[in-house]
């Protein structure tokens, strides 16, 4: 309990990598103060109405025998009095909510600006995980990614959204609010941080078995090194030097992980699962359920479905001279 | 309750209302003549003995009590549905419950709580009250109101035979297509999610129907409709509110995603032109109004409560009945606020923003002219009046965050967190289940003829109300934190985990709380003490018959001159007379003014209800299964209705009434 | 009340409960198991319809998802992303034969589909047997026998969220199978 | 015979371009007042100049012999020969039949060269040579080339061969598992073999092959498969691969080097097999090569088309996917590009770009010019100056609503936007379907009316991308396409087009989609075939139907037509398949619309009207 208080009180802080009124951009940072001018007004209507309930029930408890009288008729003045005091309380609970409304128009239209030029990245959503496109206008150029975003600070991001299987949902809370991926659909929210670092977003809607474990960390680089990371990330896999690396490459395109998953420069294109050309640079695996070492990553290539069951990904039998090489492999696709 | 119980004097002012029949001849009546139509009434009304009798019964109240207790089942259930999840998010990582049998269980649990505990449970309290409150012989149609039991009976057993036979349905209570599709769903597991919304539906229209009619229909002479209690007044708000909104999700349960799913329709797929997000529009086309539906009779209830222990008629009866349909209105203008999320154009999205905000006046209003009737009233602070306080406590804190969450900017935040399950939870808990605690304190004398322990009460209501708050108020920071809801489980890292047990303490606490009330049920349903007729000193007319009701209701309708007749008039009533005692007849009113227009001969018992309901069971049960099921069921079905239809008429029977009623003044 | 009300309760809850029994397999989702350890014998390879001497009985082995319908569900998925669709299509047939008519080259015994899928067939069938892990095989019997009914209706598939391109297995009536005499165009 | 003719002439104005047939005596007559009355006519007259205008054609025809599919290089499959003519065609009769012993869809021409009759037939790709000298022809020799079994797997549209050719006493010839093999035309005995393409890759061959100058061109198949498009070029001596053009890929590996000028700016720029592909997309991006190859002698280039590019979902290969669906000029000798040009740049609805290239010298627009004709597979009828690539006329010859037509300036082909094929939405009546307005079916030039044959379908489909998964050696497509009868309701035409009027002159409406390829001799007659079985002659000029024949299985080959010991001999294979016939060839079950790719929507009612077979049918007067 001592750690629940403490925490407690950390919670109401909240900072965190996943939470709502840790801002680490201008559209958060606008709904905050939205936020907290409206929990302050409702804190203030909420202890006045229970104070005033409180009072009420609690002042008379002292019965006499008249008390129990019922009061069938009311003095006209006082009947009045109530009148105004409930005609002004009406009056300025609808005063309060439309200054509300107003200052939420205000910040919605804040946050719905269009900025005009920017970069582009698609996202689409699996049961359960994240493809991650960074859309260029050469083609060639265009990196595919999974299960990690990257985007720079300062600069608006469009994020286009859109749904392979079932209702997702896009929500990464230091930035902005969430955005459905709704089959049939694409829609599109900005992503606009300015302050580096690594925040978390989940899966916000119901999209089955494993819901709970389709996360997405969301990497936010300085300018410049977004750049850097961008031409990394378009970088194909090269074949590695070492041996073991090599005999665990051969595991990877002659087993079944190539049905699934795509290499890029490996003749290795599954669109089933993630693409892995980055793999080992990742922060996570299996959509934030584990990080990636490779210990994790032994398990889950061998056993997923005891790590996230019902994830799409077979449970695989491998020699432990295959699962080593294999693992050396992976580990080589930065 | 050992206060001691008063015949209050007449008040002068009420019994100078002019009479409301005109030409009436006030008579007296003697004791004899009444013991002797109580003895004949109870003959001709009763259920009939047996276990015939008892699966043919029609008494309303009868039907009501099942529906209420099978509803409070339902509240058992899904509140240890809610245990066990709580249990599994206790702590981070858990593997308590896996991933298939969480779902399931989130699913079931919100299903339970709204379509078979939260409306059955409103509903069946009108059904209940209603025709007491409005001094009617019974209700409008008994045999359809026995219908509706058994058809949510059935949902009921239905969805509980497939939880446990692994069958439960797991795509969350709101059933999104495409997950609940038939690609993404397979097996029958959504088929049985459709089909009890269809049980609950049938159940919930029925009871609506018979609800309006008791109303409008069936009051009491002199029960204008401005006299009609606030009680009555949410009920009649709320049916009709039933009657618009289920068949919304009649039509996307069992038309649209039944068909999907057994014969391949195409209403959600987006391929072939369907659309995912029509399902969203429908649903919560139903789903806000649902909460209203929930809400609404629980305002009548703390009205009732609110008048009776602050001694004082409610303030502003006019205001609240209007609030209540302006409620009641805008429910129907909110929905899109649970799709803020979904790709729908700005303005829209502020439309509706500006809409959810205006809801809160009428509720405002509500509160308002309850808390000017405590403060100039003389309140007793009686375990009734504690839960009220709960509500205030609790409904208030959700309804302001309801209010937040208006906000199309911050809902993006929060939609689908636990924040808002924290939000709803307040408003449901608070706003719901705390007034029908409350409702069970007050009205369990009149059921049971026998007073609930305050003592246990007391524990009860503070244990429910701190368990309440301690397991749902962390989970507003959960959520600010990032907690989506309807996860299994969570990563350590996201520090949710000290929240989390916080949340499933106060669950325990909540769960002893309602453990208590079952205690005290349990023990004061045969061991309480006796209750009398009006053991509160209330106004309303259940208040006019004996504790337990009979099953006729009222020995001679009563006459009604104010808005609170006991008050208003004092005990014993004026009645009228001429009804008659060797057959059910019921007195039917003038929809306005409530003139004695008609006198109807009143159904029997009949086992055609169930039966129907049995049929009708096969038909939607099998459909899962065969769609030729549906032809099959519909035969049978059409059978059923038959075999009823000419029972009915076969007994049909009307009679005008010209001067068989007479204004009596009870001796 | 109550005690009157068990009784017909428990008929009902009991018919229901019979009614429903098979849907405890029915609804099973085993996600984590070991691999079904029925892999087939050798009695998976025999495709013909003549044995020599009299009495001769072949092992059947059952599907142990024949009776699933989740795992008919993701052998409908396997069936799509592993491109068996690519060549069969819906059950129709293209490259490959048709499997939802009740034509069998190499049999319709979960078995020997199971061989059939595992080791591959000499006319462009691959062999499946190190892409898919066994118990994905025994999805894909599955939903393969579903395709022209050979498995209970309800772990069938309904229709799934793209072009509707025939009625779903759910819906598709079932056939009779048979052998067909000889595969078609087997190398001279 | 003439004079019946003129009665109906007069008698009769719908059946006017019958007279038409009569020859130019009556022709003249009938002409001069009727012209104003029927537009078909006016037609007929006004390419009548074309019929005079010579051209290089017959320079390197021999008419007695058909040594490779399309007769000649140019791709004309018009015969000289005039034995068999408008006039007498309807006394033609069998001369005698051989069967093939196979039952899957036979494509291939019967091959004439000499004194002997080559077959190919469908997989298993035997070879048959058949003594025309002796009575009943019977068999000189066969070949069983034993492919590989499992190469029927990677076979998109059934198991066909398109063809063997006849070069320098030689049988070249490709099997389904990818080799060249040489045969010694004399006595079949095997001169070298050379395995070109990998199954395990997708890879299959179904072309015929090309000889020219000592070079056997082949190309793959498999665009459905995603395979790296190639064209490969293979000494006939000694069966030594002498050059590989690939068409996806940097420059170096299209061949692309100094001398490449594509005429328009959409197809200029370095390395635009990479760039106008997604990272690695280009490896697996279909564009191989399972159509015609002309040649012309003069400019010393061979002209071919690419297939679609892979997958066929477009969402999958953002860009222009280069170098799919394009046309390629380039030398025999080193296979260097000269100019390519591009069809159907990111191509929507698979269509490929494999159809035959017409090379005719003509007057265009007052000057001459050196042409391609090129009905294509997206709807358009190109002509293109074949110096340089230029586009002078792209017009469509059938309904077509996924394009809205070429720019000449650009040379683009417009895209209509609704009709572009998305992942999860099925866009419905998109038309031509994926087969294209004109499949692989070749059409026929006749130097002497100037119009060009065409046998083609009229299919429009529902389609719907979907996220295809490619695993080598299964099919990678990413589509789910269902196919249905085109406006009007038949499924075929048989069309003969002025490419100078670029307009349609007649035209015929089959049923069933025209699926056999056409022949067109000097004796001014057209053959094509009908997957129900008839093989039917027309008037080349009126289209006037002027003789039929009902085979025994449906005909989705090419006629040809030699001469032995002075008389005219017209042949042709039967034996349904192919694709459109696949649903008899494969015996696939029509209640799955999908299908075969869709085909078998369309088709459903084929197995009623055609089966399974393979035979030589030879026809003689």
């Amino acid at each position: 309990m001592r750690r629940g208080t403490w925490l407690l009180l950390f919670a109401i802080g909240c900072a965190g990598s996943q939470s709502v009124l840790d801002p680490a951009g201008p559209p958060n940072r606008s709904l905050n103060h939205l936020f907290w001018a409206m929990l302050i007004v409702a804190s203030v209507i909420w202890i006045a109405v229970v104070v005033a309930a409180f009072w009420a029930a609690l002042s008379r408890r002292r019965i006499t025998r008249e008390d129990l009288e019922p009061i069938i008729t009311v003095p006209n003045e006082e009947h009045r009095r109530h009148t105004g005091i409930v005609t002004g309380l009406v009056g300025a609970t609808i005063v309060i909510l439309l200054l509300f409304l107003v200052y939420d128009f205000t910040v919605g239209r804040a946050l719905a600006e269009r900025p005009s030029r920017t970069l582009t990245i698609e996202i689409i959503g699996h049961q359960w995980w994240w493809e991650v496109h960074y859309v260029d206008p050469d083609p060639s150029k265009i990196v595919v990614d999974a299960n990690e975003l990257h985007i720079p600070a300062g600069e608006p991001v469009q994020v286009k959204l859109s749904s392979r299987d079932v209702i997702h949902s896009f929500w990464v809370p230091n930035l902005i609010g969430k955005r459905d991926l709704i089959p049939g659909y694409t829609s599109s929210l900005f992503l606009n941080a300015d302050r580096a670092g690594v925040y978390r977003a989940q899966c916000a809607e119901f999209c089955g078995t494993e819901h709970a474990k389709m996360a997405l960390p969301v990497v936010v680089h300085s300018r410049n090194d977004f750049a850097a990371w961008l031409s990394e990330a378009r970088a194909p896999a090269a074949v590695p030097n070492d041996s073991s690396a090599r005999d665990g490459r051969q595991v990877f395109l002659a087993g079944p992980c190539s049905s699934c998953h795509a290499i890029t420069g490996e003749p290795a294109y599954g669109t089933v699962g993630p693409n892995l050309t980055h793999l080992a640079s990742r922060k996570t695996l299996g959509a934030g359920t584990l990080p990636n070492t490779r210990g994790n990553l032994g398990g889950w290539v061998v056993d997923p479905q005891s790590i996230k069951p019902g994830v799409r990904m077979p449970s695989n039998q491998l020699a432990a001279k295959d699962l080593r090489n294999l693992l050396d492999y992976l580990q080589t696709l930065k | 309750m050992t206060d001691p119980i008063r015949r209050l004097p007449p008040n002068e002012s009420a019994v100078a209302a002019p009479g409301v029949l005109p030409g009436a001849r006030p008579t007296t009546l003697s004791d004899e003549v009444v013991l002797a139509d109580a003895a004949a009434l109870e003959l001709t009304w009763a259920d009939k003995p047996g276990l015939w009798g008892w699966l043919t019964a029609v008494d309303h109240k009868t039907i009501a009590k099942r529906y209420i207790f099978t509803a409070f089942l339902m509240f058992i259930a899904g509140g240890i549905e809610a245990a066990l999840m709580r249990m599994q998010l206790s702590r981070p990582e858990n593997t308590l419950i896996g991933p298939d049998r969480y779902n399931q269980l989130f699913t079931v649990h919100g299903t339970t709580m709204m379509f078979l505990f939260a409306v059955p449970i409103m509903t069946a309290m009108g059904l209940y009250f209603v025709p007491l409150m409005v001094g009617a012989r019974s209700i409008a149609f008994p045999r359809l109101n026995a219908f509706g039991y058994y058809t949510y009976l059935m949902g009921v057993l239905f969805m509980y035979v497939s939880l446990f036979i692994n069958m439960g349905p797991d795509a969350g209570w709101t059933s999104y297509p495409p997950l609940s599709g038939p690609q993404f769903s397979p097996g029958h597991r959504i088929d049985v999610w459709a089909q009890v919304v269809t049980f609950t539906e049938i159940a919930a229209l029925a009871a609506a129907v018979n609800i309006i009619v008791t109303t409008f229909k069936m009051r009491a002479p002199g029960m204008s409709l401005n006299r009609i209690p606030l009680f009555v007044w949410a009920q009649v708000t709320v049916a009709f509110m039933i009657i618009f909104a289920m068949p919304a999700v009649a039509t996307a349960s069992t038309l649209q995603l039944a068909s999907d799913r057994a014969v391949g329709t195409h209403w959600f797929n987006p391929s072939e032109g369907g659309d995912a997000l029509l399902w969203q529009h429908i649903f919560w086309f139903f789903g806000h109004p649902e909460v209203y539906i929930i809400f609404l009779p629980a305002l009548g209830f703390i009205t009732s409560i609110v008048e009776t222990f602050s001694r004082r008629r409610v303030f502003g009866y006019t205001a609240i009945v209007l609030a209540n349909i302006t409620t009641g209105f805008f429910a129907f203008g909110l929905w899109v606020h649970h799709m803020f999320a979904t790709p729908i154009p700005e303005l829209g999205q502020s439309l509706f923003t500006a809409a959810s905000m205006v809801i809160a006046v009428p509720t405002g209003v509500q509160i308002f002219c309850w808390l000017v009737t405590m403060f100039s009233g003389r309140p007793r602070l009686t375990t009734a009046m504690l839960f009220i306080l709960g509500f205030f406590f609790t409904f208030v804190n959700g309804g302001l965050t309801g209010v937040m969450l208006a906000s199309v900017a911050f809902d993006k935040q929060v939609h689908d967190t636990f924040f808002v399950v924290a939000h709803f939870h307040y408003v449901l808990l608070g706003g719901g289940v705390m007034p029908l605690f409350a409702a069970f304190y007050f009205w369990f004398p009149k059921v049971t003829g026998r007073m609930l322990s305050e003592t246990l009460g007391r524990w009860h209501a503070w244990l429910f109300i701190v368990g309440i708050n301690v397991a749902f108020f962390p989970m507003h920071f959960l959520g600010l934190n990032g907690m989506p809801r309807r996860v299994y489980t969570y990563l350590a890292e996201t520090g949710w985990g000290p929240l989390n047990e916080l949340a499933t303490i106060g669950a325990v606490i909540a769960v002893l709380g309602v453990a208590v009330f079952i205690v005290n049920a349990a023990i004061s349903w045969r061991g309480g003490l006796f209750a009398g007729a009006n053991p509160w000193d209330s106004y309303g007319l259940e208040w006019a018959t004996p504790s337990p009701a009979p099953s006729y209701n009222f020995v001679n309708t009563p006459v009604v001159l104010g808005r609170h007749p006991l008050w208003d008039t004092g005990s014993p009533l004026p009645v009228v007379t001429g009804l008659r005692t060797d057959r059910r007849e019921v007195l039917v009113t003038t929809t306005f003014d409530a003139q004695p227009d008609s006198r109807h001969k009143h159904p029997t018992g009949s086992i055609w209800p169930l039966v129907l309901a049995l049929v009708m069971a096969e038909l939607w049960i099998g459909s899962i299964f065969t769609p030729w099921a549906v032809l099959g069921g519909l035969g049978l079905t059409l059978l059923g209705m038959l075999g009823w239809g000419l029972q009915s008429v076969r007994e049909q029977d009307v009679e005008r009434v010209d001067t068989g009623a007479e204004i009596v003044e009870a001796a | 009340m109550s005690s009157r009300s068990n009784g017909w309760r428990a008929t009902c809850s009991a018919l229901i409960g019979i009614l429903l029994l098979s849907a405890c397999e029915r609804e099973n989702r085993r996600f984590q198991e070991n691999p079904p350890t029925a892999t087939p014998t050798s009695t998976a390879l025999i495709v013909s319809d003549l044995q020599p001497g009299p009495g001769m009985v072949i092992p059947k082995v059952e599907a142990p998802y024949d009776d699933n319908a989740w795992a008919v569900s993701e052998g409908k998925s396997l069936f799509n992303s592993m491109n068996c669709s690519g060549c069969h299509f819906q059950g129709g047939g293209g490259i490959g034969p048709p499997l939802m008519d009740e034509e069998w080259i190499y049999g319709y015994e979960p078995q020997q589909i199971f061989a059939s899928i595992a080791d591959g067939r000499p006319n462009g069938m691959p062999a499946w047997k190190y892409s898919l892990s066994t118990q994905q095989i025994w999805e894909l019997v599955s939903y393969v026998r579903s395709l022209s009914g050979l498995n209970p209706k309800g772990a069938r598939s309904g229709r799934d969220d793209h072009m509707m391109r025939k009625t779903p297995e759910a819906s598709t009536p079932n056939a009779v199978p048979k052998m067909s005499s000889t595969p078609p165009e087997d190398s001279a | 015979m003439p004079r019946r003719e003129r009665t109906r002439c007069v008698s009769d104005r719908r059946r006017l371009f019958v007279v038409a047939v009569g020859g130019s005596l009556f022709l003249a007559g009938c002409k001069g007042d009727k012209e104003k009355d029927d537009p078909r006519v006016a037609l007929a007259a006004r390419v009548g100049p074309a019929t005079t205008s010579g051209d290089t054609t017959t320079k390197f025809a021999d008419d007695g012999q058909w040594v490779r599919p399309a007769k000649d290089f140019q791709g004309t499959r018009f015969s000289g020969l005039t034995e068999i003519n408008n006039t007498n065609v309807q006394k033609l009769h069998v001369f005698g039949t051989f069967s093939l012993g196979t039952t899957r869809g036979v494509e291939a021409a019967p091959i004439v060269a000499g004194t002997t009759m080559y077959i190919v037939t469908p997989f298993p790709n035997f070879v048959y040579a058949l003594d025309l000298t002796k009575e009943g022809m019977p068999t000189k020799w066969s070949y069983k080339p034993r492919p590989v079994n499992a190469a029927q797997g990677v076979a998109c549209c059934d198991v066909v061969n398109r063809g063997l050719v006849v070069d320098a006493g030689k049988v070249i010839f490709n099997t389904l598992d990818g080799r060249t093999i040489a045969l010694d035309a004399a006595t079949g005995k095997e001169l070298w073999e050379t395995q070109l393409a990998n199954i395990n890759l997708g890879e299959s061959v179904t072309m015929a092959p090309l000889v020219v100058k000592g070079k056997v061109f082949v190309g793959v198949s498999g665009g459905e498969f995603g395979v790296r498009g190639w064209l490969k070029a293979v000494d006939e001596n000694s069966g030594k691969l002498a050059w590989t053009a690939y068409h996806t890929g940097p420059d170096k590996d299209v061949l692309i080097g100094p001398n490449f000028k594509p005429f328009y700016k959409m197809d200029q720029g370095k390395d635009l097999g990479v760039s106008s592909w997604p990272a690695d997309q280009w490896k697996i991006g279909g564009a191989g090569v399972w159509g015609w190859i002309t040649y012309d002698p003069e400019l010393d280039l061979i002209y071919y088309g690419t297939a679609n590019p892979g997958p066929w979902n477009p969402e999958m290969r953002p860009g222009d996917n280069k170098w799919s669906s394009t046309v390629f000029a380039r030398h025999p000798d080193n296979g260097e590009a000269v100019w390519a040009y591009q069809l159907s740049p990111h191509d929507e609805h698979d269509y490929d770009g494999v159809n035959e290239n017409i090379l005719v010298d003509m007057d265009w627009k007052g000057t001459r010019r050196q042409l391609i004709l090129r009905p294509e597979r997206n709807g358009y009828f190109y002509v293109f100056d074949r110096k340089t690539g230029e586009v002078l006329s792209a017009e469509p010859f059938g309904f077509v609503n996924t394009t809205t037509g070429v720019d000449l300036k650009t040379g683009r082909l417009q895209y209509a936007p609704e009709k572009a094929t998305r992942i999860g939405q099925v866009v419905r009546y998109s038309c031509p379907a994926a087969p294209g307005m004109k499949d692989w079916q070749p059409s026929a030039y006749s130097p002497r009316t100037g119009l060009v044959y065409i046998p083609h379908q009229n299919l429009c489909m529902d389609e719907e991308g979907l996220e295809a998964n490619y695993i080598a050696g299964t099919p990678y497509v990413g589509t789910n396409v269902k196919m249905y009868a085109g406006p009007g309701g038949n499924r075929g035409f048989f069309d003969a087009w002025d490419p100078v009027g670029q307009h349609k002159v007649w035209s015929i409406k089959e049923d069933l989609p025209v699926w056999s390829g056409a022949l067109v001799t000097a004796g001014d007659v057209a053959f094509y075939g009908t997957m129900d079985g008839w093989f039917k002659a027309v008037d080349a000029r009126t289209g006037n139907p002027l003789w039929q024949f009902k085979t025994g299985s449906g005909i989705i080959s090419q006629p040809m037509t030699y001469s032995y010991g002075g008389k005219q001999y017209i042949a042709v294979l039967s034996g349904v398949g192919g694709w459109s016939g696949a649903i008899v060839a494969g015996g696939l079950d029509a209640r799955d619309s999908s299908a075969a790719l869709g085909f078998v929507n369309a088709m459903k009612d084929l197995p009623q009207k055609s089966t399974k077979g393979g035979m030589l049918y030879v026809f003689a007067l």
